[in-house]
């Protein structure tokens, strides 16, 4: 540590303590608190009687009202009865399984995708920030847009081109917020979870074509077009993918239970042609290579992301990486058999593993391929994928009335 | 707001169904050059091109230079294809001057044109790739690249402006290991194009978004004057190198691939195989190398004769000529620079009037248009 | 690339051009004829006829080049078209030039760009680089050169680059 | 159809066959390539040697003053400005007239070194001529007489077994 000889020094010091700190925290305290406070709550739901949901009735009023009936030095109970606890809503949708698990997970991705196109591309890819192998790129890359400056375009809907971002990143949440990640592991559980999360994913083209209508740039505009014509023609495949699993797993829509119902064999099996059709219209939702039309850049700018600058491009791009984890984590749940796996190893790892092989299949198609034509990608849709998928209810339906499956 | 309404830089007014667009110079589907197209839905109805951001003035530049000094000059016009752009003016300026260079320095002129065809090949095709959205073969020539770039500078002594063929011959001989080095890239870059079959010429995609699209006839193609790749993918055998053998070209044994499909993917296809036939040709000439001078001396201030002179090569783009008037100065009078990318833009609206919005970065870089070179 | 003897040698092809330029008669006027390259000279009341000939009788389809070049001593601008064929039986070597001569207080000449469709861009940038007009031209507007470009043609010798005082 | 699938499957496989492959990328600030041997021409022959055309070298021994290198660059970059150096006294430059290079202006294109009859200029392998002034560019001839220095390490430029990579 050399001494701070002049203000330079000094700033530069400082920044070093705020970047540390920064990267500290969601990175080492997050996941330290996690093991030391979450994961005995955890274990004691798995070993008592005591369901999860008696647990988190307790919250601040109750402090404000009787802060007598607290233990302070049993520091569990003290946060999970503060309302603070792991099985509290809060702790869930903010930090795990929730945004910020989220978003750590999608930085990851981001660095893991640019490792894994560079070593297709015969390089080596990101390379300095963190000293190994730049896994810190994403926080080199977050910081540097969060010191640039947002500019707003004069023509454009102020409110509206800002309220994307936000938009954007409150469908990801909400996407994320049906999705459990283990039988015990999850933000909300309802009997229509499934049809909840496509609900949301079919909001995602109208907050895109908000914005490429508010950015008042013709790029984005054709972008927003091209976004919403893309999503809309192919939503129909992709919930019609998904009707097959829904009838073999007994009519139900939660996604806990058709997890369940996939303890003797993985779905994936008879519902090939689902998990196919799945994979091909949740890449165009995600506008990835091949089906990036509404962002292609070398045709129209960058589509509907044109105007926008710093944290607003940001804070979208995060949104498409949740969204990308969300449908990732679907797919497991859906054809990979979630959280089943062999004893050892817990139920969540399990699904991790999974959804992390789902997500490497996503990223792939970028280094192979390049992009589509609208009317070849509409008629790929229109001819191909409904098609399929129709076939593929068929399946489901010979296989549950032959009672085999 | 209103879209629709026509641009701030059109002249028309254009109707509220269509929309025009400004691509570049600040698109990435486009170099230093700015066309606008109106499109009705999307459908390209009208384009305009707008060429000259990077001229330059080459042209009248030379007025104030000997033939010599000239060349560092004019090779910067077309960074992609140097030796190709100075080596017609050496030798109109040799015919002007009356002097025949050693058989040895034109076989080293064909090595470097043909190592810079294949240079200028690469980064075209890495631009044609990024321009369909296929980042991997953005990335792969452009390494590729390196390997050829390092035979240049072997020979040239720079990694991009040799100023090699200068007139009176080249400027220094091959060193001696250049052979084996040479004979070890091409080997190797040609197990690497079958990797570039794959992925790029015969992937499903990339058929799908080339084939039939920006369809050029063969009679239209003649009328319109194109030159070079796009001539040559719309089913006409023409290249400078056969139709009019320069240095010693009519000694080597080639083919001149044409395609009848005329349209994008037969102008990837051209430029695929002739870099397979550069390899050939550059390896054909390092078997009959002959030995001598490779050097005529010159003073740097070398007076010519008066007359005309108009030679052309094929460049990597296509027929590139210097008509060079000399009025028996060491400065030549005039010089006109007919480039290929100019030629062909004269192709740019036909092909794209009709076409898709999304197929306009393909079309228009399957032409192989280098803004600077058409500039000069 | 070797010196021009004297009287060259000519191939047949060249030969036939000349017999055919002869036949035309006054209209036009051969500057030279060495193997590959032919100029002749025409006037520009001449030139579309002589054009229509040279496409039609000797198949040169497309041009390949237009040069203007100013010749302050005879106050004269020279446009030289050079015309290239792919259709024609053996004539892919040779280029053909058209040279038209126009006083440089009168530079109009009338556009080929009906007979030629590949002049249109060369036609543009020879008007905006040297100051002729050449009239049926459909859109003669600034190519290359800025759009607030206000001094003289650039290719003129007239016009001196800026910066540069001593003699070009 | 099935060529699609196919076709899709052989592009897929040709890029992820690259994933063991050793990187082509040359970690440029750490390592950098050997560069050939200086660029010098021989004025009998009147031919000059291969070499990488970097920045100058000057051997004051031989360097007569006579302006040659500065005429030649006259109408190319004008880069070449000669310059009375008292300290450094030669017999053959009575006049003590050395060249002085402005890196900002040089192209590199070597014609300077063409030009000198008398074997005094050469170009090295020195490429990393990067400054945060211009003055700093200005190289007078007591500096380009230096040889370069290059302390970085030198990788090779490999092909093996179907590879190319720098090592």
């Amino acid at each position: 540590m050399a001494a701070v000889t002049n203000f330079e020094q000094f700033v530069k010091r400082v920044l070093e303590i705020v970047f540390w700190v920064l990267i500290l925290v969601p990175m080492v305290i997050i996941p330290i608190f996690f093991v030391v406070y979450v994961l005995p709550v955890e274990f004691s739901c798995h070993f008592s009687m005591l369901s999860c949901s008696q647990q988190i009735n307790w919250s601040a009023a109750l402090y404000l009202f009787s802060p007598a009936e607290l233990n302070p030095f049993s520091p569990t109970s003290f946060i999970s009865q503060m309302g603070l606890g792991a099985n509290s809503m809060i702790f869930k949708s903010s930090f795990f399984p929730g945004i910020s698990f989220a978003a750590i997970l999608s930085s990851f991705v981001i660095w893991y995708e640019r490792k894994l196109l560079a070593k297709m591309q015969y390089r080596v890819g990101p390379q300095y920030a963190g000293r190994v192998e730049g896994w810190l790129q994403s926080f080199a890359d977050l910081f540097k847009l969060m010191f640039k400056e947002i500019v707003i375009p004069v023509n454009a809907d102020a409110p509206f081109f800002m309220g994307v971002p936000f938009a954007l990143m409150a469908l990801s949440g909400a996407l994320l917020a049906v999705i459990p990640i283990s039988a015990n592991i999850y933000i909300t559980s309802s009997p229509y979870s499934l049809l909840i999360a496509l609900a949301v994913l079919s909001i995602f083209p109208l907050v895109t074509v908000l914005a490429g209508w508010a950015s008042a740039n013709k790029f984005s505009f054709i972008g927003g077009i091209r976004a919403l014509y893309q999503m809309i023609s192919y939503e129909i495949p992709f919930i019609l993918s998904v009707v097959g699993i829904v009838i073999l797993s007994g009519g139900t829509f939660s996604l806990s239970q058709i997890v369940g119902a996939q303890g003797r064999v993985w779905f994936v099996i008879p519902m090939i042609l689902g998990a196919i059709v799945f994979y091909i219209t949740a890449m165009a939702e995600l506008e990835r290579i091949p089906f990036d039309l509404p962002e292609a850049d070398s045709e129209i700018v960058a589509g509907w992301l044109t105007e926008y600058t710093s944290m607003t491009f940001g804070v979208i791009n995060l949104a498409t990486y949740i969204k990308l984890y969300g449908l990732s984590a679907l797919f497991t749940i859906l054809f990979l058999g979630g959280w089943n796996g062999p004893a050892p190893i817990p139920g969540a790892l399990w699904f991790m593993i999974k959804t992390i092989i789902v997500i490497t299949l996503f990223l792939i198609p970028r280094g192979a391929f390049g992009r589509i034509r609208i009317d070849q990608l509409i008629g790929f849709g229109w001819l191909w994928l409904i098609g399929l998928s129709f076939a593929n209810i068929f399946i489901a339906v010979v296989l549950k009335a032959t009672g085999i499956l | 707001m209103s879209m629709g309404v026509g641009s701030a830089f059109s002249t028309e007014k254009i109707s509220e169904d269509k929309m025009s667009i400004s691509v570049g110079p600040q698109h990435p589907g486009a170099g230093h050059f700015r066309f606008t197209v109106t499109i009705d839905g999307d459908t390209i109805v009208d384009c305009v091109p707008d060429p000259g951001y990077v001229h330059r003035g080459a042209e009248k530049q030379t007025e104030y230079r000997s033939f010599l000094q000239s060349i560092p000059m004019l090779e910067r016009s077309s960074l992609t294809d140097v030796t190709n752009i100075i080596m017609p003016f050496s030798m109109a300026a040799e015919e002007l001057m009356g002097i025949q260079i050693p058989p040895r320095a034109q076989y080293l002129r064909m090595i470097m044109s043909e190592n810079q065809r294949i240079l200028s090949h690469l980064y075209w095709l890495g631009i044609q790739g990024i321009f369909l959205g296929h980042s991997t073969v953005f990335m792969w020539p452009l390494g590729d690249r390196e390997l050829f770039i390092d035979l240049g500078q072997m020979i040239g002594g720079a990694r991009i402006t040799y100023s090699y063929a200068i007139p009176g011959g080249v400027r220094n001989d091959m060193p001696d290991d250049f052979k084996d080095r040479a004979l070890k890239v091409f080997d190797y870059f040609e197990a690497r194009l079958k990797d570039y079959e794959k992925i790029f010429f015969n992937n499903p995609l990339v058929l799908k978004r080339t084939q039939d699209v920006g369809v050029l006839p063969r009679a239209e193609a003649i009328k319109l004057g194109v030159v070079g790749q796009t001539l040559r993918a719309s089913g006409v055998k023409s290249d400078t190198r056969i139709d009019e053998p320069y240095n010693f070209y009519k000694d080597l044994n080639f083919e001149v691939p044409t395609y009848e499909s005329c349209d994008t993917w037969a102008r990837c296809m051209v430029h695929l195989v002739e870099m397979r036939q550069s390899m050939d040709i550059m390896r054909q000439c390092l078997e009959k190398l002959p030995q001598g001078p490779v050097r005529v001396k010159l003073s740097p201030q070398q007076r010519a004769q008066a007359g005309e002179a108009y030679a052309r090569v094929e460049a990597s783009r296509g027929a590139l000529s210097f008509h060079i008037i000399s009025e028996g100065s060491t400065k030549p009078y005039r010089v006109k620079i007919s480039v290929p990318s100019f030629r062909n833009l004269i192709a740019l609206p036909r092909l794209l009037i009709g076409s898709h919005v999304a197929d306009m970065p393909a079309i228009y870089w399957s032409l192989d248009y280098w803004p600077v070179e058409a500039d000069r | 690339m070797s010196t021009t003897p004297a009287q060259p040698i000519l191939p047949d092809e060249e030969k036939s051009i000349l017999d055919f330029f002869a036949k035309l008669g006054e209209r036009t006027k051969v500057v030279f004829a060495k193997p590959n390259r032919i100029k002749i000279n025409v006037t520009r009341e001449n030139l579309v006829e002589v054009t229509k000939f040279v496409r039609d009788e000797l198949k040169f389809d497309h041009c390949t080049n237009v040069t203007g070049t100013d010749f302050p001593k005879d106050k004269q601008l020279e446009i030289t078209y050079h015309f290239g064929s792919i259709g024609g039986t053996g004539l892919r070597r040779i280029i053909l030039a058209v040279a038209c001569r126009v006083p440089s207080t009168d530079p109009l000449l009338p556009s080929i760009i009906d007979l030629y469709p590949s002049v249109n861009y060369h036609e543009r940038e020879t008007a905006e680089m040297i100051g002729c007009v050449f009239q049926g031209h459909p859109n003669l507007s600034r190519l290359l050169l800025p759009e607030d470009w206000t001094d003289i043609p650039p290719m003129l010798k007239a016009y001196r680059l800026p910066g540069r005082l001593e003699e070009g | 159809m099935t060529n699609i699938v196919t076709g899709s499957f052989q592009a897929l496989w040709a890029a992820l066959r690259q994933l063991p492959r050793k990187r082509m990328t040359m970690q440029y600030p750490d390592v950098q390539t050997q560069m050939a041997n200086y660029y010098t021409y021989d004025p009998k022959l009147g031919v000059a040697k291969a070499g990488y055309k970097g920045r100058h070298i000057l051997w004051l021994d031989k360097c007569t003053g006579c302006q040659l290198c500065s005429i030649a660059c006259e109408n190319i970059a004008q880069a070449i400005e000669m310059v009375k150096v008292p300290s450094v006294a030669k017999p053959q430059n009575k006049k003590t007239l050395f060249p002085q290079v402005d890196y900002a202006k040089c192209v590199f294109c070597g014609l300077c070194v063409d030009a000198c009859p008398f074997y005094a200029l050469g170009m090295t392998e020195d490429f990393n001529l990067v400054s945060t002034s211009k003055k700093a560019l200005v190289y007078s001839p007591e500096k380009l007489a230096i040889p370069p220095n290059v302390t970085r390490k030198k990788v090779e430029f490999k092909i093996e077994n179907g590879e190319a990579y720098h090592d």
